[in-house]
């Protein structure tokens, strides 16, 4: 069985969907690997590192791929790419289901099984095959690294001969993987942090990192099964953006993260309670590229407000620290192959009486996907 | 000063010894010194009584000490280090058999109604003493077989016997001349003791022998009032008191309740038929102190519960503790423990743990077997051995920490709830399992403060 | 009657100071402990003596007396020199440390 | 049963009550419960004394009685909450002379010598307990000025008294008929009382009450022994030795020995003219417990020592034991405390110090006289009064917490060695600042076991 | 002399446990432990009750024997009642918490 | 009195020497302040914030220079800017005097009288105007922080799903204020610390903020009465960079901050050190600017070398955290004109009993500073 990485196309990225270390560790199971060259460079791992894992290092890929069992990317594949797999190859990537129509029924007609990365199911047994956990987390780590060198202050409270610094003000909206690791961050650095969440149950979970929630009384609203918030109505959001608005305001920092699972992002701080922060604050839009969670974010970029407020919405964050991100990409595609790795025949066989199968989007030509049907077509159901 | 008048103040003397050699024994720091007290104290009480004017003759005394001497000097000194606790059975068992002994001897034609009842109760439980410390000596020394005896009917004869018992006691203070009685009651005391501690098993019999230990005090203290001596009575009585105490407290340690240790073996002939799965052991946190004090090996394995009682600062001070006492501390972090990825990592950085000592899944479950505690603190999916064991479990498969393999497993949290999963958790009910009910940070306190 | 009196009262005294001693014991201390409180339940010594040496005739009281002699007095020094070993080792241990 | 048994064995129950009683006073929780059993106790004891066959006329008890409970009921109950230690001084004093009175009436022709030295005994702490109590409430109750009386010559003078005290003694005891002994032992006691407390300060009065207490005590004790009465002498001996401890730990926590509390009156008329300035007192952290124990308000002055010692986590602890024992508690970081700027605040972050409780120098400063005791932990530079005070000084003119304006300083720092700036610190040698030498981990840990 | 040594061993007795009962009391405690006992020490009265009984005839035994009643019953009830009050505020201050 | 704050002049540079609240209180001793329009904004501070402390904004700042009786900057002035000063006028900024003699020389000629904030004396008492620790505390952090961007993993240890990423190592050598800051910095974002320093008490300072001291036997080393560092001999300086190997071959990290003072900082990296540590990995060279202390350090950039280790020698550190750092330095300056201020005649006047005067260069005229005077001319003491 031939398992291909292609070196990932996106401008900037860094991170590469297998590592070295897996690559030995699949080679050991009996799969064989072909790497495209210098696919490891940007997150530090030598095309000598990939052959000594016993991995085969790739000019032309083009040609592997045609042979590729299996393709382990980390963006999605163009359609141009998929021309060239062979009928009954499986792709692992993100896909972007709910946005890509038209890439996932180009799949099903190639014959292609396409694995959604994003659509791992968020068991507890299926949390090492869980990308988007582990990139979110890597995520709120580099959005308050980002903001703090972006402040004009220092987080931590210190207190000197030359005056007392007061600790800097952390808001963190939306505490799912990466909001909770951006406070635990922010807090490690000596911030004071507060944060918001609908979820009733994350209260919790914010004070078990040490910071404070803040309680905003929405009404009902609830999770779906997998832990995912369940939308605002939008008498819901005015309450949340009025309630938030005081700690917005005296914050040097909001981080937000808010997303609802196959929908864009909510808008939660409109630009007037941008207009209210000091001048020199910061504020991170984890979902500027997705639509983002602040008005005036502009995807990929640093916006500087009249006010004087910076608004960062670089996006793609986990590619900043792409070394640490690759290692854990790759060792969740590495758990999802092995989960359906048949010994015996030496293959990755696909079993869908096993819930993880729910990341399965087309196979065999058709969209097996119930939720990707649904979202597509639901009238249909 | 008259000579019973120096008797009776050496008396004292002895008696205050013993006491504060008592007291020197309860610290390591003293005990060593306590001890030697305590023999002084004796030696004084020995000495001054062979003052005593009823005494006319020495040679039986002389001939009877030496002996004894030298039998206990040489045993004492052969003995094994791991062939103490029969030893001291042994020993025991001699004391009560000397407490049966003078009893009789103290039986005078003269003797009222009280002097009779001190003196019964002085040959019942010296009886009881020497064959139970009999049985026991024989139990953990192997030669009898360390397992629980049990027959058909026990509880029937062991009913008999006590009835028979008291029979024999009433009927030998009402006619004391007759000797029947008093060898009846002789002959009762002595099977008794044999009843009584052959359904218990070898590895309860420390605490039998504390127990045994205390009533060869009371047996002693019984002689006194028999034979009219303050000095029999004070050390009885402190021997008879600080034996159960200390029996309790070992109970404690063993996780047992002083009821369950003596009648289990009964109790199991009678529910030998019946499931006793399912059942869950709540434990204080300050008899868990007592076990945990005796661990040399312990695995703390934190949750999302320790972020939810921000109780990693006493985590760690309770590692400190143990390390001074001796016990190596590890830690097992489960990959997916807490409710964010690196969440255990982050706290207990907070708290400054070395990171040297936190391992992980794969490198302390085959450690595991060799910990004597394990402390789940606030930690449910990820030691569910239901992962292992229940294939219909939607976390069958996963790889958990195995606690349940440790010796004993603590686990700290304020309910039987689940976690975040919502599956029961069949470590709860297992055997080796006590849970310690409470806040963790609060339990955690608790035990710190326990080792002050 | 006043007699026992007294006795009752010094009972009482010292089994609640028994209680009082040990409250909270080390496990590691358990087994000296009981070994010396052992020795110690070997008092009927004293009162054995007394009962073995009341006359020269070998009464039945006399043998009774001097057997319980023999057997107590293997009680307490056996009892009081094992524990004085236990608690040597204990010691060498706590050294090391 | 007979009716002398009846007493003694009812005897036996109320002391067992005294006994459970005080032990129950120890600790707040069952302390209430545990006058009341005590007080139970006593009402047995008198109950059953009635009965006693020597007793034929009840006239003058009852009257005796009848006067005595209703001056006790009322007094006990119209005193104001501020003036209980004056109160039960007095008390005190009317059980010294009780004790004495029961010592004289049991003087019996037909006595033997033992009997007279108690007897003899009794009237002699009874009545030092009597007008020493007296005193002490006066000095209380500020009728007598507070201040220690001293004058020329009062060692001599108490010397003379004491020897005076032994040849009456022994007078007495020779010829007990010859009534003008024991009057003049009577008039020495009462004197010596007298003496023995007018030297000791209007504050130091809790302390001399309690040993006046355990004094009474040992009064009954030896009326016990005059009259022959065990209960006397388990109540008395049991008041006598608890008292002594009391008084113990009372001095401990007032941070004084005892010697220092009964004799530093009469050592000051000898040492006048000497300088006690430069004085450093040590304390050890099991005292200074005591201490921290009573205090409301607490201030910790963190300095590099507490980083070197890596003791913020303990101080952490610390800081919520003091808080759960009611007080309040907060921190004073000076600007340059440490090696780099903001040395102490990462530390205590690290601990989880909540940032509110972090007062910068200006705003501690101003609190420091209402702050019950100031813990400077390892911190010397920033502490040092030499700034405020020694014109000399490198560091003069520099604002420093000012921690020697708070009522009790403990400094924890292994020596008597300066700091960064290596200049000395008069602090250390201020009357109201104790060293607590040794690591300051260690010693925080020690306090935070001690509030197990 | 037999009696002498039992009130020798009661009192060895006593003292010690005196010595155990009052190991660590909180500073909070210290005055109603202190008037607590003090109460107890008023136990001479007891002793006063005899000797004030022991005939009708207002001996000097006697009269002392009352006088000495009268005080000792102020120290027993006053001290018991005062402790109370004391312990009685205490729990209203613990119970705010 | 008047008080003049010109706007700072070298690029980049966004603090201001005095921030409204330090106006306010210099206003209220009794000074009148006058400051260039906008001086204050890059670090936050607006012109009308000044208006509201008291002080005057002026648009052209020479003709205040002109009445000028102080003039407070952070840089150096130009030899131009001193034609316009009147004499007597009091300079106070940062001097570089062990370099700057042609400036020193003409501030003597033209009676000006030159306060070199790097010439603070380092006693306990003088720490409140000690400009040189507050901005290198400030450094401290910035560094740490730079590095943590740079590199591509994170620092903390996280045990996770996708396994375990183990922490990241940080070396630093040097730890003085800055050095001790940087460590307790990466201590906090949950680094494996370890520290080296020639000065022997540094030592337990190291272990004070939880790191591990790395011991190298230079033999005696020493340090001066105002604790800088004594220069080591060159075999000394061999042993170091001998010891260090090893550690700095391992980290992922490296900071150094070793300054002799009044000297060029040491090399104590070489070339061989850095060709030895892993692609991917940072240095930070705080002494770039000044000559640095590791090879291939280039002062204001980012280098990587060609085995892919970043060497950051951006320089002006504190100048990222300009809020927090005129704050500081400003609070400096303010407790320095505070120490000499004459209440009566409500003036600055230098008073030479005072230890703190060792930051007087020049003084009506002549060059005041024993050390500097020494410094130019050896020989004649
Ligand atoms: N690591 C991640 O990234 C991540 C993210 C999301 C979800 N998860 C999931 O979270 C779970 C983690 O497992 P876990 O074992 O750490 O936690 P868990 O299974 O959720 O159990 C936590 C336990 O802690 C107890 N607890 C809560 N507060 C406590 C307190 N104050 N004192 C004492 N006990 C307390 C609770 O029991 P009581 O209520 O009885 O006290 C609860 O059973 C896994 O199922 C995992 O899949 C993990
Ligand atoms: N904050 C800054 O940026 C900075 C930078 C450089 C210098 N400084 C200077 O450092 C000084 C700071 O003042 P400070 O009061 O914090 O410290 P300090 O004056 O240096 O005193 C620290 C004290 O802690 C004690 N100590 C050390 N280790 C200890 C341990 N393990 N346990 C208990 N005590 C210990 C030492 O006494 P023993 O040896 O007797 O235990 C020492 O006297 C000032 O002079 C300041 O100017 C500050
Ligand atoms: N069991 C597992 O294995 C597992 C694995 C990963 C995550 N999870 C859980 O799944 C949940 C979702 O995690 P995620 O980070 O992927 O979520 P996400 O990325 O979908 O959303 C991020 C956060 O935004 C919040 N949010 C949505 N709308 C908001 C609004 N208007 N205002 C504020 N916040 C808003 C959500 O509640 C969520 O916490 C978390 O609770 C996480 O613990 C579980
Ligand atoms: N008392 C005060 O008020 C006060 C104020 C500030 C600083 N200080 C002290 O002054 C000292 C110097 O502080 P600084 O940060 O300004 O120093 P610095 O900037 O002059 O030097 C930085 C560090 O580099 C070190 N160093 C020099 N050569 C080295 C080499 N070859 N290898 C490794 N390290 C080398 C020095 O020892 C110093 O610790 C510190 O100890 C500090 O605590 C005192």
């Amino acid at each position: 069985m031939l398992i291909v990485v292609p070196k990932e196309k996106q401008k900037g990225e860094n991170r590469v969907a297998l590592i070295p270390e897996f690559v030995k560790k699949l080679s050991r199971v009996g799969a064989r690997v072909a790497i495209e060259a210098s696919a490891g460079a940007g997150a530090g791992f030598t095309d000598d590192s990939y052959r000594e894992a016993g991995a085969e290092v790739v000019t032309g890929i083009e040609a592997s791929l045609k042979d590729a069992d299996i393709v382990v990317r980390i963006h999605k594949p163009s359609s141009d790419d998929l021309a060239s797999y062979k009928k009954g190859a499986i792709s692992i990537s993100y896909l972007d289901p709910f946005n890509e129509r038209g890439l996932i029924e180009a799949m099903g007609s190639a014959g292609v099984t396409g694995i959604s990365m994003e659509m791992i199911p968020r068991s507890t047994r299926s949390q090492k095959m869980d990308a988007l956990s582990s990139q979110a987390n890597l995520a709120g780590y580099v959005m308050v690294l980002k903001a703090a060198a972006a402040l004009d202050r220092i987080l931590p409270m210190m207190m000197t001969p030359a005056g007392t610094l007061k600790p800097s003000k952390v808001f963190v909206i939306g505490a799912g993987v990466a909001g909770l690791q951006a406070i635990a961050t922010a807090k490690r650095l000596g911030a004071k942090v507060t944060a918001f969440d609908t979820r009733s149950v994350v209260a919790e979970q914010v004070q078990s990192v040490g910071a404070k929630f803040l309680h905003i009384d929405l009404g009902e609203t609830g999770q779906t099964k997998d832990g995912y918030a369940v939308q605002l109505t939008p008498e819901q959001l005015e309450k949340q953006k009025e309630g938030q608005k005081a700690e917005i305001a005296e914050s040097d920092i909001v981080i937000t993260t808010a997303q609802v699972f196959g929908r864009k992002p909510p808008l939660i701080v409109t630009a007037d309670a941008v207009a209210a922060m000091k001048p020199g604050s910061v504020i991170v839009d984890m979902a500027a590229e997705t639509g983002g969670n602040v008005e005036g974010s502009r995807p990929g970029e640093v916006v500087v407000t009249e006010g004087g407020v910076k608004i960062i919405g670089t996006g793609n964050w986990s590619n900043e620290v792409p070394r640490d991100a690759s290692q854990m990409y790759a060792s969740n595609v590495f758990n999802l192959i092995d989960e359906f790795w048949d010994e015996e025949q030496k293959r990755m066989t696909l079993d869908f009486d096993n819930d993880i199968s729910g990341c399965v989007i087309t196979h065999e030509g058709e969209l097996v996907n119930a939720t990707i049907r649904n979202h597509y077509q639901p009238d249909k159901g | 000063m008259a000579l019973s008048s120096l008797i009776g103040f050496s008396y004292v003397v002895s008696a205050a010894l013993f006491i504060i050699g008592l007291k020197m024994l309860g610290s390591p720091a003293t005990a060593r010194r306590g001890n030697t007290l305590s023999a002084i104290g004796m030696l004084i009480a020995v000495v001054v009584t062979l003052l005593d004017q009823g005494i006319v003759d020495f040679r039986y005394i002389a001939i009877a000490v030496a002996i004894g001497a030298v039998i206990g000097a040489v045993a004492a000194r052969r003995v094994a280090m791991t062939s103490m606790p029969e030893m001291v059975a042994l020993f025991n068992g001699f004391g009560g058999i000397a407490s049966l002994l003078v009893g009789w001897a103290a039986i005078a034609p003269d003797a009222g109604g009280i002097v009779l009842t001190t003196i019964f109760l002085s040959i019942l439980i010296g009886g009881v003493t020497f064959t139970g410390s009999l049985v026991a000596y024989g139990k953990l020394s192997e030669i009898m077989p360390g397992k629980p005896l049990m027959f058909k009917g026990q509880a029937v004869v062991n009913s008999a016997v006590i009835i028979a018992i008291f029979v024999a006691g009433y009927l030998f203070v009402q006619q004391p001349e007759n000797l029947s009685y008093l060898y009846a009651a002789i002959a009762l005391a002595v099977v008794f003791g044999v009843l009584v501690v052959i359904p218990i098993g070898g590895a309860d019999m420390p605490v039998v022998i504390s127990l045994l230990n205390s009533y060869s005090g009371l047996a002693a203290c019984a002689a006194g009032f028999a034979i009219n001596n303050n000095l029999l009575i004070v050390a009885g009585s402190l021997v008879g008191a600080s034996g159960i105490i200390l029996t309790n407290i070992m109970c404690k340690a063993m996780n047992r309740s002083l009821s369950n240790v003596l009648f289990s073996g009964f109790s199991k002939v009678k529910s030998m038929d019946m499931k006793i799965e399912g059942e869950v052991k709540p434990i204080t946190a300050d008899d868990a102190f007592y076990v945990l004090e005796a661990a040399s090996t312990v695995a703390i394995i934190p949750g999302y519960g320790m972020a939810v009682a921000q109780a990693q600062h006493a985590v760690k001070e309770l590692q400190e503790l143990l390390e001074e006492n001796g016990a190596e501390v590890i830690y097992g972090i489960h990959p997916v423990a807490g409710r964010m990825p690196g969440h255990m990592n982050v706290l207990l950085a907070e708290a400054d743990v070395s990171y040297d000592l936190l391992l992980e899944m794969d490198d302390i479950n085959p450690r595991m077997e060799t910990v004597d505690v394990a402390i789940v603190i606030g930690a449910n999916d990820v030691v569910n051995p239901a992962a292992r064991e229940m294939e219909g479990s939607p976390i069958y498969g996963m790889p958990v920490i195995n606690v349940d393999k440790a010796r004993t497993v603590f686990v700290l949290k304020r309910s039987m709830a689940s976690g975040f999963a919502g599956i029961d958790n069949p470590l709860f009910f297992k055997e080796n399992t006590r849970m310690v009910f409470g806040d963790a940070k609060e339990t955690l306190s608790h035990l710190i403060r326990e080792f002050g | 009657m006043e007699v026992y009196i007294f006795l009752t009262f010094i009972l009482m005294l010292s089994v609640i100071l028994g209680f009082e001693l040990i409250h909270k014991v080390p496990a590691t201390l358990h087994t000296p402990l009981m070994s010396a409180s052992n020795a110690i339940s070997g008092i009927t010594l004293i009162g054995a003596i007394v009962l073995a040496g009341k006359s020269a005739d070998p009464q039945m009281a006399t043998l009774l007396g001097a057997a319980a002699v023999a057997f107590a007095t293997i009680n307490v020094v056996g009892g009081y020199m094992v524990t004085d070993r236990m608690l040597g080792m204990f010691k060498k241990k706590g050294d090391k440390k």
